[in-house]
């Protein structure tokens, strides 16, 4: 059983068996999570993992911290309330593609605006996986899927480029097999204090093989810069490393154009958090003594 | 001058003229001389609507009387209305008693002297005696130089002679209220006043009236459902409000957004109805009080989270301030018609503890009593509040503070107070462990499928059938729990008139005139209609007759929602025998009619 | 050789190895001998479960009967199990008729010795019989051959044998069914069958099962309820179907998504449930007939337009396949639960017509008399079907379409088959004007704020009740419209047992068995479950008592919400007696022993 | 009465009594629809009028249309209906601030996502007029309102980057006391094909009379170009003038940063539409005969 001591070790952080396909990309997410809390000594007591359905949705039953499998598109909402109730714990959230940007979206736009402090990690593997392929907003145009068998008609939303264009203050991308990279990404988001929204490319063989070719790395071009994530030669030895400044907001949009291909930090910088400047009012505000309640009321 | 036990009257003015103002002033004034005031406020649909239209009419009915009042009354015996439009909208409303008296302002004549006189004659008409006012030259020179405002100043001196106030009191009330005013502003508001003092006592002292007063020492607080509400939140130690604006529940989170940080809460504004009680679920699985307060749209956009709340065993508290429905409906006026969507809305079997207000006071003590439910059950508790209570304010005694921190401080006046004994100390739950985050050794995730006891997700037969139980088990806490409802008269006879929610007050004042008349009739009132109590069959059964009465639509082949749950629940032919759904409140009158008429069916 | 009139039995294997598609293969040979067959399929919960664990059972209980079936039935007979996990797993459901076969695949008893004999040894303390089946070496070095695909072919050769049906028949179905394949793998599959057709005639020949048939002319089809929703909703005329996934619901736009546009209608996949019906809205009020589908949460959050629709007269469709519930609860297991959620789930007094599917044929007819319903009454219609029967598929007399373009083209077969008749010609609606855009010189707006005859937006007492009472009296004209639902058995007696929805089939088998039995009890079932018809309250007095069976939770301190309404509705004791929420169907023996039960303590 | 024969007046397009505030910009917004209808003579038989709820949720309820005034925040998927069923209307859906970018966030992403034919006009008066004074997205920091007494904490949502960010192919800029700048911007937007975000900064004299200084405009820069909206140097004479391309993405962001001071088209691009593209799907798809619907079920 956990207790505050440390060291949290990998043992420690396993929970239910998860149950997903043979060879999906949740695993490696669940495992570099896990490897991460380890390296960074996180505290399972406090931590929250909070999440909405979907295959993604599933990660916090397989998580031995505290956690929530909301509602569909709804983690965030759900996670905010930790963060105003219960500021001293550490949140991660995990969202799928269709969770995060159909259903979800509304929240997403809010979360990223109010800027409270999340890791909010999107499990993208283009597709509805637990309901069993359907369309998803970053579905590739053309793709047959269960909902358009003549092939998706419109091309996907980039979630790089769509939480660059809502103002988030962390956004970075990286895939669940390149192992370095990805634990080195969550570490950047963990540190950086406000919303950390975290592209993950997610394969998933069962319904979307063709998403993600992770066999190759000719594809991916890394982003890479001091303050940023070191590129992962390992994993993806043909890859292409540019180097970009994570608070080049303009370069950052170049480079998140069109499909999903650069992985590293796009953008970081801090700005005024809700949480914070919330629980900041409500501690300078002047106190009242809970006993005089009604005086004002007086008649 | 004649004495009176009571008196309702209205103050009507265009929309932005300031009629609630004079009124809030007023009833200082009377609250001050030891009267109790009941005030129900008119409020334009339109933000502000134009000017001498029948969409302006704006204004407050007051009800003042020697003793505690519990609801508006009937009908109005003075009227003061600003211009004729609106004295003819307001004659659409049925709501003067025939006898009374209009002033009306004919300022306005000479613009369109045929509306005046057909307003006028429409008024003498329905058995109004209509008594012209006009403010003198130099009242309106001073209205003209505070930029037309002012005319209610007049007003205020009117009633403030015909009420028997002193003009140095007034005054003191006045300057009190406008003391942020520059010194000759005010000095001119006052000059207003006492205008409108000298012309009532040159025109109007028949109608000088005297309402004796019986003044004691118990201090005295003046207030409307929604500000209680709001105080309620704080004295209940819940320490989060996360909202989205929504008439009439908006005021609640405006009254906190000024008050709650200065007792350590946070008001939460959310981009929408969901994510505010998302965010709610969020903090009380931290182990944080936190509560949501919304009105019929909203209620229907919480569904799906007031599920998972009650699937996942997470506290978890939401208002519900009816309006009149449904869909977007009649936001500024009043219904009960929300009672199914808050017992039974969630899809599959959403158990959940439906509780409603009758008065101001129960509004203060309803979240300590809906913190109390949802703690120690796990399940969400819903508090319905209406458009009525919302708006009307009153002057009561003060109330006693519970300053709860724990759910264990509540004070037993406030389970006496919703008719509740306490509930077992250990109530069984779906899963055993409902630690919270940052308990060492008690790890733990909670979700909206089905789990078996260790809260692991499990689809067998038994665990479904398991939690199902389990949930259901702790309504019947409840039901057990719950006493003996309020009875107004004996506890059996020919008739019984049962009533929830906002109605008590009118029931309670119907079956009070009915015992004065010697009419035999009880009343019963229930605050809990989600479960119902246990003994309901058995009460009814000691009467001939049980109906209900209720501010929502019902007909002889649609039973009202509450009526259907009663019927269930005794098999008698329980039916609802006013169940008006125009938009106002139900009339003492009203109640007392239809029950001599019942009372004479009965004894044919 | 015995010879049955009907015999149940189930196909186990870990998920993905096809059991599913060796089922639909073995029903075709059963079709063609002109026997009937309905089908449960085994769906785990998670998309693919790791092989070889408890959750990933999957594959299919088969019904086979020489005369029409409506349900699944009790108990199987005979399992063909892939492992022993497996079987172990399946034994918990206590789904088995004591005196049965297991028939055990022992290809993994090297792997697992003990546990091979602890599921075999509990199977037999079970009162089963385990035969042991060893794929012979061939066939495996072929199934090798085909990348460990093609067990399945081998249970379907065995099937074959079992039931008497020629191997050159199943060749021809076999070949069909995979006609893309290439012609080796082909025949390799064909070798597989050959070889499980070989091994059941060597080693279980005690098993040979002849099911008489009745062959006749009359065409049959193959259909689940979730196909047949799909294709009613072609034949109904409507045009768009707007949804978002969600299991059970999904299949219904995926079959739409096919086939739809080939008739000219559009699959609209929204961004959310609320967008979804806010999309079928707008395109009705284009006067183009559109309709959505989606499950418990889904209901939940689309409450809030389905209002919107109601108050502005807005033709509104919206298909419920009910799960597991309440919150996310059991996406793949079956239950009732989502009544009230459906007919009272919306804030305010939202008038809804609520419907119920007892069949896959009655979800073919369902959208028509749907559209027909909420174009005449311009009110909110919502058809519930559940997880058992948008999944459930059976062979049955090819159904004739009715090919509509207007509602006034409906077939009277179909409202025969809602036990409703045709309502008034024309019905009062609260706005005269329901034109159309595109309509010249009727240019109208709709809205969910209250409004007069005119249209337009009012918040007078005497416009808001009528506005009520216009809309109650639509669902009235259903009520008077509804004729005496479909009677079991004899219209008088001691007990009337009363279902809904997909209970019908069980409840008909069960009261069917009982005649046979002697036991003398009635049925009734009730395809429209709100508003309900006005005569319940004489049919039921006819019955010493009246029960009800439904697949929700019920016990003795809390009504199911359907006996609830019909409590409420006939003033009777109506009581559910079997009311379990498993997330399985009930049984037609369950039933026929709560009957005995019942008529015992009767007749004592 | 309306009839389909020209020409379309004025006085036609008049139905129910507007019931705003004196002052309120939104009456500005429907005069200039009308016009604008005038203007183009777009026929009112076969126009709708879709809004939310708010003070603009109530214009169709005054354009002598047809109308929907549907639920708060979700206009779009009520317009995509028709644009579904009735291709051949002339949709305008009427939006808030609070309406469209709060509650209404996530059906915008999608509206514009989906691309399908409408003008959406965003009623920007930076606050919630019909429920008296609470903040919106884009109030701006430290504006005392009846939820946030103690003043606006966050920086508010600029709706045109927001547009842009999320790949709109039309994003315009006006103010409703521009009259004619009203005119040029809602032309442009009607004739582009596909969703056209028409933000207007609009005038609540009531509750946030500090939104927008009409009587000024120094602080006002128009974008100007041949294929955009020409600057109103009537209506704002002291405003500056700037050229910009509007297919020119990169720089409609830098005009679009910050607070809202530009007025004008940033952005317009055609791209696929999703009405279209559906629509054209079931046009192409091999049709069948009703008749046989059941035949490939026989068994
Ligand atoms: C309100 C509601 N609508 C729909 C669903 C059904 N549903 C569950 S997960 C899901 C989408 C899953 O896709 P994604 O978010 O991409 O997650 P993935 O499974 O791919 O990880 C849907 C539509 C639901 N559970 N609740
Ligand atoms: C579901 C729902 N939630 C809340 C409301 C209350 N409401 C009506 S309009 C509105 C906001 C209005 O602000 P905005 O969209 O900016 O429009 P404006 O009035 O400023 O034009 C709110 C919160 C509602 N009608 N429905
Ligand atoms: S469906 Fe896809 S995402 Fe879901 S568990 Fe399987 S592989 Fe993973
Ligand atoms: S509140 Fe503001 S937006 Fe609403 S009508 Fe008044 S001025 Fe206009
Ligand atoms: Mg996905
Ligand atoms: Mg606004």
């Amino acid at each position: 059983m956990s207790t505050t001591t440390n060291p949290v070790t990998l043992k420690e952080l396993k929970a239910a068996d998860p149950r997903w396909c043979t060879g999906c990309g949740d695993y490696t997410i669940l495992v570099g999570l896990r490897r991460f809390m380890v390296q960074r000594q996180i505290d399972p007591v406090n931590t929250v993992n909070v999440s909405g359905i979907g295959c993604s949705g599933r990660l916090p039953h397989y998580m031995n911290t505290y956690g929530i499998h909301s509602v569909h598109g709804r983690a965030i909402p759900v996670a905010l309330g930790l963060a105003l109730g219960r500021p001293e714990l550490k949140l991660f959230i995990s969202s799928g593609d269709g969770d995060a940007l159909s259903i979800g979206g509304n929240h997403l736009i809010h979360g990223i605006h109010k800027n409270f402090n999340c890791v909010f990690v999107l499990f993208d593997n283009q597709i509805y996986g637990l309901t069993k392929n359907q369309t998803s907003p970053t579905t590739k145009k053309g793709l047959v899927t269960m909902t358009q068998p003549q092939g998706s008609p419109l091309s996907p939303i980039n979630p790089v480029q769509f939480a660059l264009g809502l103002g988030a203050t962390f956004v970075a991308s990286t895939a669940e097999w390149m192992g370095q990279h990805f634990l080195d990404t969550l570490d950047v988001a963990y540190q950086h204090p406000g919303f950390s929204f975290v592209h993950v490319a997610q394969r998933c063989p069962k319904f979307n093989p063709s998403a993600w070719n992770h066999e190759d790395s000719r594809w991916i071009s890394f982003l890479e810069h001091d303050n940023g994530v070191p590129a992962d030669r390992k994993a993806a030895p043909d890859a292409t490393v540019v180097a970009h400044d994570p608070s080049d907001m303009a370069k950052a949009f170049e480079h998140a154009n069109g499909l999903t291909t650069s992985f590293g930090l796009f953008y970081c910088q801090e700005r005024p958090r809700y949480d914070t400047l919330t629980l900041d009012a409500t501690e300078k505000a002047v106190k009242k003594d809970k006993g005089s309640l009604l005086d004002s009321f007086a008649i | 001058m004649m004495t009176r036990d009571q008196f309702r009257f209205d103050l009507i003015m265009d929309a932005g003229n300031g009629a609630q103002k004079a009124g809030d002033i007023l009833i200082k004034g009377f609250a001050n001389q030891g009267l109790y005031v009941y005030i129900e406020p008119m409020i334009p649909a339109e933000i502000s609507p134009p000017k001498r239209t029948k969409y302006s009419m704006s204004g407050v009915t007051i009800r003042v009387a020697t003793g505690e009042l519990t609801n508006i009354g009937s009908l109005s015996e003075l009227m003061l209305v600003e211009q004729e439009i609106l004295l003819d909208r307001r004659l659409d409303d049925e709501e003067y008693e025939p006898g009374g008296t209009v002033i009306l302002d004919m300022g306005d004549q000479k613009r369109s002297p045929a509306t005046y006189d057909q307003a006028m004659a429409r008024a003498r008409a329905a058995g109004l005696k209509v008594l012209p006012l006009s403010i003198p030259d130099e009242a309106q020179q001073t209205i003209r130089e505070l930029n037309g405002n002012g005319k209610n100043m007049v007003y205020l001196g009117v009633f403030t002679a015909i009420f028997n106030i002193t003009l140095t009191d007034m005054n003191a009330f006045v300057s009190q209220v406008f003391k942020k005013l520059p010194a000759d502003k005010l000095a001119k508001n006052l000059t207003l006043v006492q205008s409108g003092y000298d012309l009532a006592q040159a025109d109007f002292s028949e109608l000088f009236l005297s309402i004796p007063a019986n003044p004691d020492d118990r201090e005295k607080i003046l207030m409307d459902g929604n500000t209680a509400l709001a105080m309620g939140i704080v004295d209940s130690g819940i320490k989060l409000y996360s909202g989205y604006p929504i008439t009439p529940a908006s005021s609640i989170m405006h009254t906190l957004a000024k008050s709650f940080p200065a007792y350590g809460g946070i008001v939460h504004q959310a981009e929408d109805e969901i994510a505010a009680i998302g965010t709610a679920i969020g903090s009380y699985f931290g182990g944080v009080p936190a509560i949501t307060a919304t009105s019929g749209p909203g209620l229907s956009l919480k569904q799906e989270f007031i599920g998972l709340a009650m699937v996942s065993e997470i506290p978890c508290i939401v208002i519900d301030v009816q309006r009149g429905g449904p869909s977007t409906g009649l936001p500024t006026r009043t219904e009960q018609s929300d009672l199914f969507a808050a017992a039974f809305g969630t899809h599959g079997d959403a158990t959940k503890v439906v509780l409603s207000v009758s008065s101001v006071e129960d509004c203060f003590y309803a979240p300590h009593i809906a913190r109390y439910l949802t703690e120690k059950l796990r399940v969400p508790v819903l508090i319905l509040s209406d458009y009525l209570t919302s708006v009307s304010y009153k002057v009561f005694e003060k109330l006693n503070l519970n300053v709860m921190e724990n759910i264990s401080d509540i004070l037993p006046e406030i389970l006496e107070r919703f008719y509740i004994e306490a509930l077992p100390e250990s109530i069984e739950m779906v899963k055993t462990n409902q630690s919270i985050p940052g308990e060492v050794g008690r790890l733990r995730r909670v979700t909206g499928l089905n789990t078996d006891i260790e809260g692991t997700v499990a689809y067998t037969s038994q665990t479904n059938q398991r939690a199902h139980q389990v949930r259901n088990e702790k309504l019947h806490h409840v039901r057990r729990a719950l006493k003996t409802p309020e009875f107004f008269g004996p506890s059996e006879g020919d008739l019984l008139v049962v009533a929830w929610g906002s109605s008590r007050g009118v029931l309670k004042e119907a079956i009070d005139t009915c015992h004065r008349e010697g009419v035999s009739v009880s009343g019963m009132h229930l605050k809990m209609v989600y479960p119902l109590p246990l003994m309901l069959k058995e009460l009814f059964s000691r009467f001939k007759r049980v109906v209900t009465i209720e501010t929502v639509y019902g007909d002889s082949l649609k039973h009202t929602p509450f009526s259907t749950l009663l019927r269930s629940e005794t098999l008698l032919d329980v039916k609802a025998v006013l169940s008006n759904a125009t938009g106002r409140p139900l009339k003492p009158s009203q109640v007392v009619n239809t029950i001599k008429e019942l009372s004479h069916v009965h004894n044919n």
